[in-house]
């Protein structure tokens, strides 16, 4: 009973209303927006501390009691997904100082941002499935303002592809729950999972499940759902792409996880091999259609639906160490995926375009940022050691134990192909032989810039050099999600 | 007892009501008529419900709820007509050829703020 | 003794070389070479210990909940691999400290070549699984920066990211054999595998395994079909090729297969696919060196072709073959790192790398001829040389296998006897020949330039006039670390005549033949080429790539259209399908038909509402599909009041009219409706409409027929006035029960009013991204 | 007749689909209007269709009446239409300034290869 | 409760009219022809909606329905207000 | 398009409509309304006025204008949730206390800041959106 839990949201919300008032100066706007992201980081790692050693924290909203009222649950998932998006949140925010114009951070983006962790924080804690919805809400609004802000073409396009979609999974979303308040007539997750799985007939629920997996995948970009993504991330800043790459997929495969180990567990010969074709086709075609482009962004975007699969593939295989793989994956894409929109901001910066048959040179004017790059595309491409080396490893050890060879052998396969698009920019944009003058390639780059994504790349490093603590930890979250009767426990009480 | 009669026939009249009124936009030949029909009946068959209901489920509260309604209903039926049929005139929206006077002839002189920009 | 400060070491100093560069840019090499030639000179004196059977094994954890250790394992095996890579990486680094002098960029060079120095050092000596495929991603990797050196070039690039994607295929490959040699036997360790030979063979995983570390293997020493990246490579600087492409990289997919060899190796298996594989390599080598012009390309084809004929040595699997293998590895490592630095030497003191133009240069170069002649004869195993040594080993194994009779030798013989030939054609033509135009007018290179090959051909000719210690504390340990017996050996230059003297002067006298009228035989083979064999591997794997990306991109261009109406056309076939799948798949098909209390004036309204549903979606007006908009929308309120939802049906009435408002005055600034669709694409759309909402009607229809437990919500109407005060039981649990809930509905209404403010507000500036 | 309602659903779905895959940004936020209010009407049915008097506690009593609909998804389709107004207008801001910025209300003159 | 209930019975008459009235509403609203016909019927169907929701009184004996009719009769007519004032700047347009 | 009749109604209706949906604010709780709808109800008030006259106009005559009104009802439904937190209760959990007989708590706290976000929401909204078609005038 601790109203430690709330704070994620809470003060979001605070910092949201004291930017409102404060509108309009941006030096105030800087410190407050980026001081209370840098709160909640604090109050995350606080909660991972808490959770850590004190097992699975429960807040009974109003205190009304467990299946009634609104649950608030951290587990260690949870938690972990709690401080790395604080994290990217922070890292991102700091980026933007220099990156952003006046305008928007004067009025807008700093209150969105953390209205949008607000949305994310509370989707990671809230045990009651409505109130995902809610805060899923919170999450898709915020990324809509934060999106089409801004004037091209290509962003309008962009942005409309992106509302329509969201718009559509929301519906379906809520559609699910309605379906699924119908039949089992609770809402909260725990008791969810102990009628669902005391019940002979829980099969029968199939039709919400599928509605939430497909609400699910349009959020987290599964095929054949992903459009949207490479649709719109290219075209916003790249300060909020790195953002969304980081949460707003992300927080649809949480959902997916979360749902289909804590309560869709009543027909998993139905349900696993459809994930992991899900994961597998998601994966190549993501992988895939990333090669052929020529446009770091898009190239990039569609990188994040091939890592998707893998996490999917994780989920799939419903084993510890497939889960385990899938968070140890899904942490470190989080951080080296961001870090790679990162850079190429910087290398927009840099050349004035995305455009890979236009940049040149970067290797031999800009060492530092080259190194930067090479870091977090490595880790992308799962090259060791960075962290992607790790995240891979684990799902494939996974995968070989559960004996499902085609995924398997698709995602090895897959790893290949995204070393070869990560070369393809290192090639193009960084080995090419500079098109201008090399005497005036010079520029400075903002140490706003500079430090975010070094110090993500740092944690791709340690990620991977020092994974075991990461590991093992991935492994007790794993641990919960398979056997969620702690989680059950912990939120209904003992009585159940 | 009778007052449940009286309530019945106030419910049966003002419910036959709306549907003349109804029947009226569907039969008569143009917007200006049909607005008639569409403000003033309306008007008074809720007239007639809200009677019903106050004699069946007489309270204060009720009376005045129903009275506020009526009230309401009286202030703004008149308004949106007033805007539907204006807005008909400037359309040009044909008047049915019996309709003998026009008085509002193409000029639409109290607005001021409006012209053919 | 702690193994991991050798390594622990390059890799410092590989993070220091661009720092040093700029302090010392003269004396570099020197300054770099002094740390690998100290290790060497270290593991000389292990060497001692390690020749009376030491073994010495160290483990750090790294992720022990996977299993996963940092350990390292120096057995004689490893010393070999170690020695060879501090020698001629010493070498390389000197011979580089004058070669790359006018290059820019170069303190990425060597930081670059010491993490390759590192890594590969850190492959020989790991004792884990993982860690030996981290460092072997790692040489991947750094041989991969190396390569494209010269990255302003098209074809550097082009060589590079060859290399990079071969040997990363590998790579996979390797490691989807570990994780299964882990899988079958429960550990990554070397020293544990070393007892787990019968649970492996006899696992069911056994040919897997071998197909996927063979294919690791194979990539990285460019067997056939993946030999083409390695002449492609040669587009590296050439202290590059002397070092990775001679001695080190290339050797580790045969290190791996040496290391594995006593858990993995002789099964029938093992050997047929190995020795296959060999084989065609070697003749595939040999036969292409005898037509290239480019002097490194031809030393390339030949490396192929050595390589070839170690797979096959390890493939027979004897101890006489092992051996062989060993000595031949050592042999080749000499020769062929001081013919690439020699080539390299060449090159840049002539401009030309083309055979036939060079000539003469015996005359300005002598020490650099002396050299080359010298490292030319023990690769065409001449006597007194080691080269002539590790032939007759070959020859000796060769001729005593069983199974495959005497194919083997007889392709053997041929592939060396070509290797004379060309050793012939290249002293013949390099040195003494007659000179064409060269670019530049040759003159000596430098001490540092010829002191590397001069070191390796001397030692050439040493170890096979004083193969003492070399055979006692290095060759010994090695052999005995693949083929777990006491071994002895003795390496002598006269065997006495017998079969395998015949077998040489055979092969010297067809290389000879070859040479002498290789004026006919080889346009003759060129033509023979150009007609059968016009392929062109490194060339078809570059339009493999290309078509690769062409497929892709018209792939991407389908699938990702543009058109957000297909994307979500596909959205919602492919969610239709799911749902029908899954109401398939649960059987569960008797919905239930009477859903419930509907009384008649309900189901009139809902009548009414589909019919403006219907007016709303094919009316040609958008004021018309907007009035009949509202009318759904208070149809729907009448249809939630009557069943007892009032605030809900205030709520709707309310935000249906003011959606209608702002609807309407949004649409004040768009154009009407054009009649955009045909009919064909409208009766589509309809399908899928019909379709989706067919099964949108089933799922409510089911929805009332499962119901597992009683509702929560008699706890609401319970406890709402006595716990929460309040009559309106929605109203307490919108502020009360579920508040939650309400105070996230706020916020998001909160943005979307910032978001709505934002956009009628904003200057219509062009584009607004990063400054 | 028991079937009415979940056929108005199915309607209301099927027109939203309709819409949605229209060519004009107009019809397809109609669309979104429409899948809105089906998917209200679909969570209300599931909710279950009972003959019962409002959601309210009678004065002078503690509890509620044997049968009351049921509140809870009153409660629910209440938030949600609440959370589809504000991105309805949201997308209706979103429609002007489509339409200012590239100066077409049809969804397939605009695509992603569209550089300005 | 006895089988003929008065009250019961002409509610559900007048719920036969008032549907009525809305089917011949929906008639001119699907038909036309001008746009204000149109409006007309969209206003109608405010009051008609008016008249169910009151009648549901009678049906349901529940006082607290009234309070809807309120509210439709105090907030549709904004929506035909800002049709009408769309309709006339449209209008001034062409 | 405005004329006389709209303004002179609209003066008349504005104050009904607030005064009414502080009627059903206050009621919410026991009788159909609440937050929302009451929200809404005064924000249509003010909605006709701009209809009727124009947006400028209308925001003039409100004390607080709608940004900062959001701000303030958001600000007021956290400090509901926080006056539990200060209980020593979980947040949100509700706060009673009966002053003359009227039962006074948390939750209708928070029922009012709902109603000042929404009218703050609404009248955002709609502000931006009717000055554009001012500006066509």
């Amino acid at each position: 009973m601790s109203n430690l839990l709330l704070l994620p949201v809470i003060v979001p919300l605070a910092t949201v209303l004291i930017l409102l008032l404060a509108h309009g100066r941006k030096w105030l706007q800087q410190i407050i927006g980026i001081g209370g992201i840098a709160l909640q980081f604090t109050v995350a790692v606080w909660i991972f501390v808490v959770v850590n050693s004190q097992g699975i924290q429960v807040i009974q909203l109003g205190s009304w009691p467990a299946p009634f009222g609104i649950t608030f649950v951290a587990d260690l998932f949870s938690s972990i997904m709690l401080m790395v998006a604080a994290l990217i949140g922070l890292m991102t925010a700091i980026y933007a100082m220099p990156t952003i114009s006046d305008n928007r951070q004067r009025f807008s983006y700093y209150p969105l941002v953390n209205a949008m962790l607000m949305g994310v924080n509370g989707a990671f804690l809230t045990g009651d499935v409505f109130n995902l919805y809610v805060w899923f809400e919170v999450m898709i609004m915020a990324s809509f303002v934060l999106l089409t802000l801004g004037g091209s073409r290509q962003q309008m396009n962009g942005a409309i592809k992106y509302v329509a979609m969201n718009l559509v999974a929301s519906m379906l979303f809520l559609a699910g729950i309605g379906l699924l308040y119908g039949q089992a007539g609770t809402l909260n997750m725990a008791d969810l999972a102990l009628k669902i799985r005391a019940s002979d007939d829980a099969f029968l629920l199939n039709s919400s499940a599928m509605l939430f997996f497909v609400a699910f995948s349009l959020k987290a970009a599964l095929f054949p759902f992903f459009f949207w993504l490479p649709a719109s991330y290219p075209t916003a800043p790249m300060a909020i792409t790195a953002f969304f790459s980081g949460l707003l997929t992300k927080v649809g495969v949480y959902a997916l996880i979360r749902f289909f180990t804590l309560f869709f567990v009543q027909n998993q010969s139905f349900w696993h091999p459809l994930l992991l074709w899900a994961g597998g086709i998601t994966m190549l075609v993501g992988v895939l259609t990333a090669a052929s482009q020529y446009d770091m962004r898009r190239i990039l975007s569609f990188h994040i639906i091939s890592q998707i699969g893998y996490i999917i593939m994780g989920l799939g295989l419903f084993t510890v160490a497939g889960i385990a793989g899938a968070i140890y994956y899904m942490v470190h894409n989080i951080v080296a995926k961001a870090n790679t929109f990162l850079v190429a901001g910087m290398v927009y910066k840099l050349r004035g375009t995305y455009d890979l048959k236009a940049i040149s040179g970067l290797y031999k004017n800009y060492p530092l940022v080259a190194l930067l790059f090479v870091i977090p595309a490595m880790g992308l491409a799962g090259v060791p050691p960075f962290s992607g080396f790790v995240g891979k490893l684990m799902l494939v050890v996974a995968g070989f134990e559960a004996e499902k060879w085609v995924i398997t052998g698709v995602a090895l396969l897959v790893g290949l192909f995204t070393l070869f698009s990560m070369v393809k920019i290192w090639n193009e944009g960084f080995w090419k032989k500079h098109t201008g003058n090399d005497a005036s390639d010079n520029k400075k780059l903002p140490v706003a810039m500079l430090v975010p994504v070094a110090i993500l790349a740092l944690i791709t490093i340690l990620l991977g050099v020092a994974a075991e603590p990461v590991v093992e930890l991935c492994m007790r979250a794993a641990h919960q999600l398979i056997d969620p009767s702690s989680y059950i426990e912990a939120v209904l009480g003992k009585q159940y | 007892m009778i007052v449940e009669w009286i309530a019945a026939v106030l419910i049966i009249a003002g419910a036959f009501l709306m549907m003349i009124a109804a029947l009226g936009i569907v039969r008569f030949r143009d917007v200006y008529l049909r607005l008639h029909a569409a403000t003033k009946a309306p008007s008074l068959a809720s007239l007639l419900l809200i009677a019903g209901i106050v004699l069946q489920f007489f309270s204060l509260p009720v009376l005045i709820k129903g009275l506020l309604i009526v009230l309401f209903i009286f202030i703004t039926a008149p308004i949106s007509s007033h805007m539907i049929s204006r807005v008909g005139h400037l359309m040009h929206v044909r008047q049915d050829e019996r309709t003998h006077r026009d008085e509002l002839p193409e000029q639409d002189d109290d607005d001021q703020n409006i012209g053919p920009s | 003794m702690e193994l991991y400060l050798i390594i622990a070491a390059i890799f410092t100093l590989a993070f220091l070389a661009p720092m040093l560069h700029k302090w010392f840019p003269k004396a570099i090499g020197w300054i770099l070479a002094s740390v690998p030639a100290a290790v060497f000179a270290y593991l000389i004196y292990l060497s001692i210990d390690i020749g009376y059977g030491l073994v010495v094994y160290e483990s750090y954890a790294w992720i022990p909940s996977l299993g996963i250790s940092m350990s390292f394992y120096l057995d004689g095996l490893s010393l070999l691999f170690l020695l060879m890579i501090t020698a001629i990486g010493a070498l390389v680094l000197i011979y580089s400290g004058y070669y790359m002098q006018h290059y820019s960029l170069k303190g990425r060079f060597y930081f670059y070549l010491m993490l390759f120095m590192g890594a590969m050092m850190g492959l020989v000596l790991s004792g884990n699984l993982i860690s030996i495929f981290v460092f072997w991603e790692l040489t991947s990797i750094s041989s991969y920066l190396l390569i494209g050196f010269f990255h302003e070039k098209t074809k550097s690039r082009a060589a590079a990211l060859q290399a990079l994607l071969v040997t990363a295929l590998g790579g996979l490959a390797l490691m989807a054999g570990m994780v299964l040699i882990n899988l079958s036997t429960g550990t990554y360790e070397i020293i544990e595998l070393l007892n787990e030979r019968e649970i492996l063979q006899n696992s069911p995983y056994y040919l897997a395994i071998l197909i996927l570390v063979g294919l690791g293997a194979m990539t990285k020493s460019a067997q056939f079909p993946f030999h083409f990246w390695l002449p492609s490579a040669m587009a590296g600087p050439s202290p590059v090729s002397a070092f990775l492409h001679s001695a080190t990289m290339v050797k580790a997919g045969i290190y791996i297969l040496l290391r594995l060899a006593p858990v993995l190796g002789g099964t029938l298996e093992w050997r047929a696919g190995l020795s296959v594989v060999g084989l065609v390599t070697m003749l595939v080598g040999a036969y292409f060196s005898l037509t290239q012009k480019d002097l490194k390309a031809i030393l390339a084809y030949s490396t192929i072709m050595a390589l070839g004929t170690l797979m096959l040595l390890v493939g027979i699997d004897t101890y006489q073959s092992i051996k062989a293998a060993i000595i031949f590895l050592v042999v080749h490592s000499l020769y062929k790192g001081a013919l690439f630095m020699v080539a390299g030497s060449i090159d840049k003191q002539t401009g030309t790398r083309d055979i036939y133009q060079l000539g003469g240069l015996f005359r300005t170069m002598p020490y650099t001829t002396v050299v080359a002649l010298l490292a030319l004869f023990s690769m065409a195993g001449l006597p007194p040389f080691i080269g002539f040594v590790g032939k007759e080993m070959i020859y000796e194994a060769k001729s005593i296998i069983p199974e495959t009779g005497n194919l083997p030798l007889i392709a053997s013989i041929i592939a060396n006897a070509f290797m004379v030939a060309i050793s012939a054609i290249i002293a013949w033509h390099v040195f003494f020949a007659k000179a064409g135009n060269l670019p530049k007018q040759p003159k000596e290179t430098p001490f540092r330039l010829w002191v590397g090959p001069a070191v390796l051909s001397a030692l050439s000719l040493l170890l096979a006039l004083f193969p003492g210690f070399f055979d006692r504390n290095i060759a010994e340990p090695a052999i005995g670390a693949v083929w777990d017996a006491s071994v002895s050996l003795q390496i002598k230059l006269w065997h006495g005549f017998n079969l395998v003297l015949l077998y040489s002067v055979i092969t010297i006298a067809v290389g000879a033949l070859i040479f002498a009228f290789r004026k006919k035989i080889i346009p003759a083979i060129q033509k023979f080429n150009e007609r059968f064999f016009a392929i062109d591997f490194a060339q078809k794997f570059l339009d493999m790539v290309d078509g690769f990306l062409h497929l892709t991109k018209k792939k991407t261009d389908f699938i990702q259209g543009g058109v957000q109406r297909y994307y979500l056309m596909i959205i919602f076939v492919t969610a239709s399908a799911l749902v029908w799948y899954q109401l398939f798949y649960t059987r569960f098909w008797d919905f239930n038909s009477d859903i419930g209390y509907i009384p008649f004036y309900a189901a009139g309204v809902a009548v009414v509402v589909i019919a403006a549903t219907v007016v709303a979606v094919f009316s040609k007006s958008r004021v018309v599909a907007l009035i009949a908009m509202g009318m759904v929308g208070w149809g729907l309120a009448l249809i939630f009041a009557f069943y007892g939802a009032i605030d809900l049906a205030i709520t709707q009435i309310m935000t249906e009219t003011l959606v209608l408002v702002i609807f309407v005055m949004i649409i004040y600034h768009l154009p009407v409706f054009k009649s955009f669709s045909r009919l064909s694409t409208r009766i589509r759309d309809g399908v899928i409409a019909v379709v989706f909402g067919g099964f949108m009607m089933g799922l409510s229809l089911k929805a009332d027929y499962l119901n597992l437990y009683p509702a929560i919500s008699d706890y609401f109407a319970q406890n709402s006035f006595t716990e929460g005060h309040g009559r309106n039981i929605v109203n307490v649990i919108l502020v009360d029960f579920r508040a939650m809930d309400t105070l996230g509905e706020i916020t998001v209404l909160t943005i979307a009013a910032i978001g709505v403010f934002v956009l009628m507000r904003m200057k219509n500036k062009k584009t607004e991204e990063l400054k | 007749m028991g079937l009415i309602l979940s056929i108005l659903t199915g309607v209301l779905y099927a027109a939203a689909i309709y819409l949605l895959l229209r060519r004009s940004i107009v019809k397809m936020i109609l669309g979104i209007i429409f899948l809105g209010n089906a998917t209200n009407v679909l969570v209300f049915v599931s909710g279950g269709l009972t003959k019962a008097s409002p959601a309210f506690i009678a004065e002078g009593q503690q509890v509620a009446a044997e049968h009351i609909a049921d509140p809870l998804p009153q409660a629910l389709i209440l938030t949600a239409i609440v959370i589809s107004f504000g991105i309805i207008a949201f997308s209706l801001a979103l429609m002007y300034r489509f339409y200012k910025i590239t100066g077409t209300d049809d969804l397939d003159d605009v695509t992603e290869e569209d550089e300005v | 409760m006895n089988d003929f209930n008065i009250i019961r019975t002409a509610a559900y008459i007048a719920f036969g009219f008032l549907l009525l009235a809305l089917v011949f509403v929906f008639y001119r609203l699907a038909k036309g022809p001008s746009l204000p016909d149109r409006l007309v019927a969209l206003d109608l169907t405010a009051y008609i909606a008016i008249g169910m929701i009151l009648t549901l009184v009678f049906i349901s004996g529940q006082t607290r329905y009234i309070d809807v009719a309120l509210i439709i009769a105090l907030i549709v007519f904004i929506g035909s207000v800002a049709v009408a004032k769309f309709l006339k700047r449209r209008f001034y347009d062409r | 398009m405005t004329t006389q009749i709209l303004r002179i109604s609209s003066k008349y209706l504005k104050p009904a409509f607030v005064v009414l949906s502080l009627v059903i604010l206050y009621r919410g709780h026991n009788e159909p309304g609440g937050g929302f709808i009451s929200g809404l109800l005064a924000a249509s008030g003010y909605v006709f006025y701009m209809l009727a006259w124009n947006v400028e106009t209308a925001l003039k005559k409100m004390w607080i204008q709608p940004v900062p009104l959001m701000a303030i009802g958001l600000l007021l439904a956290l400090a509901s949730g926080i006056i539990g937190v200060a209980a020593g209760e979980p947040f949100m959990s509700g706060q009673w206390i009966t002053v003359l007989n009227i039962t006074l708590g948390t939750p209708l706290l928070f029922d009012v800041g709902v109603y000042f976000t929404v009218i703050g929401v609404m009248l955002t909204i709609m502000s931006v959106i009717l000055e554009k078609v001012d500006q066509w005038d």
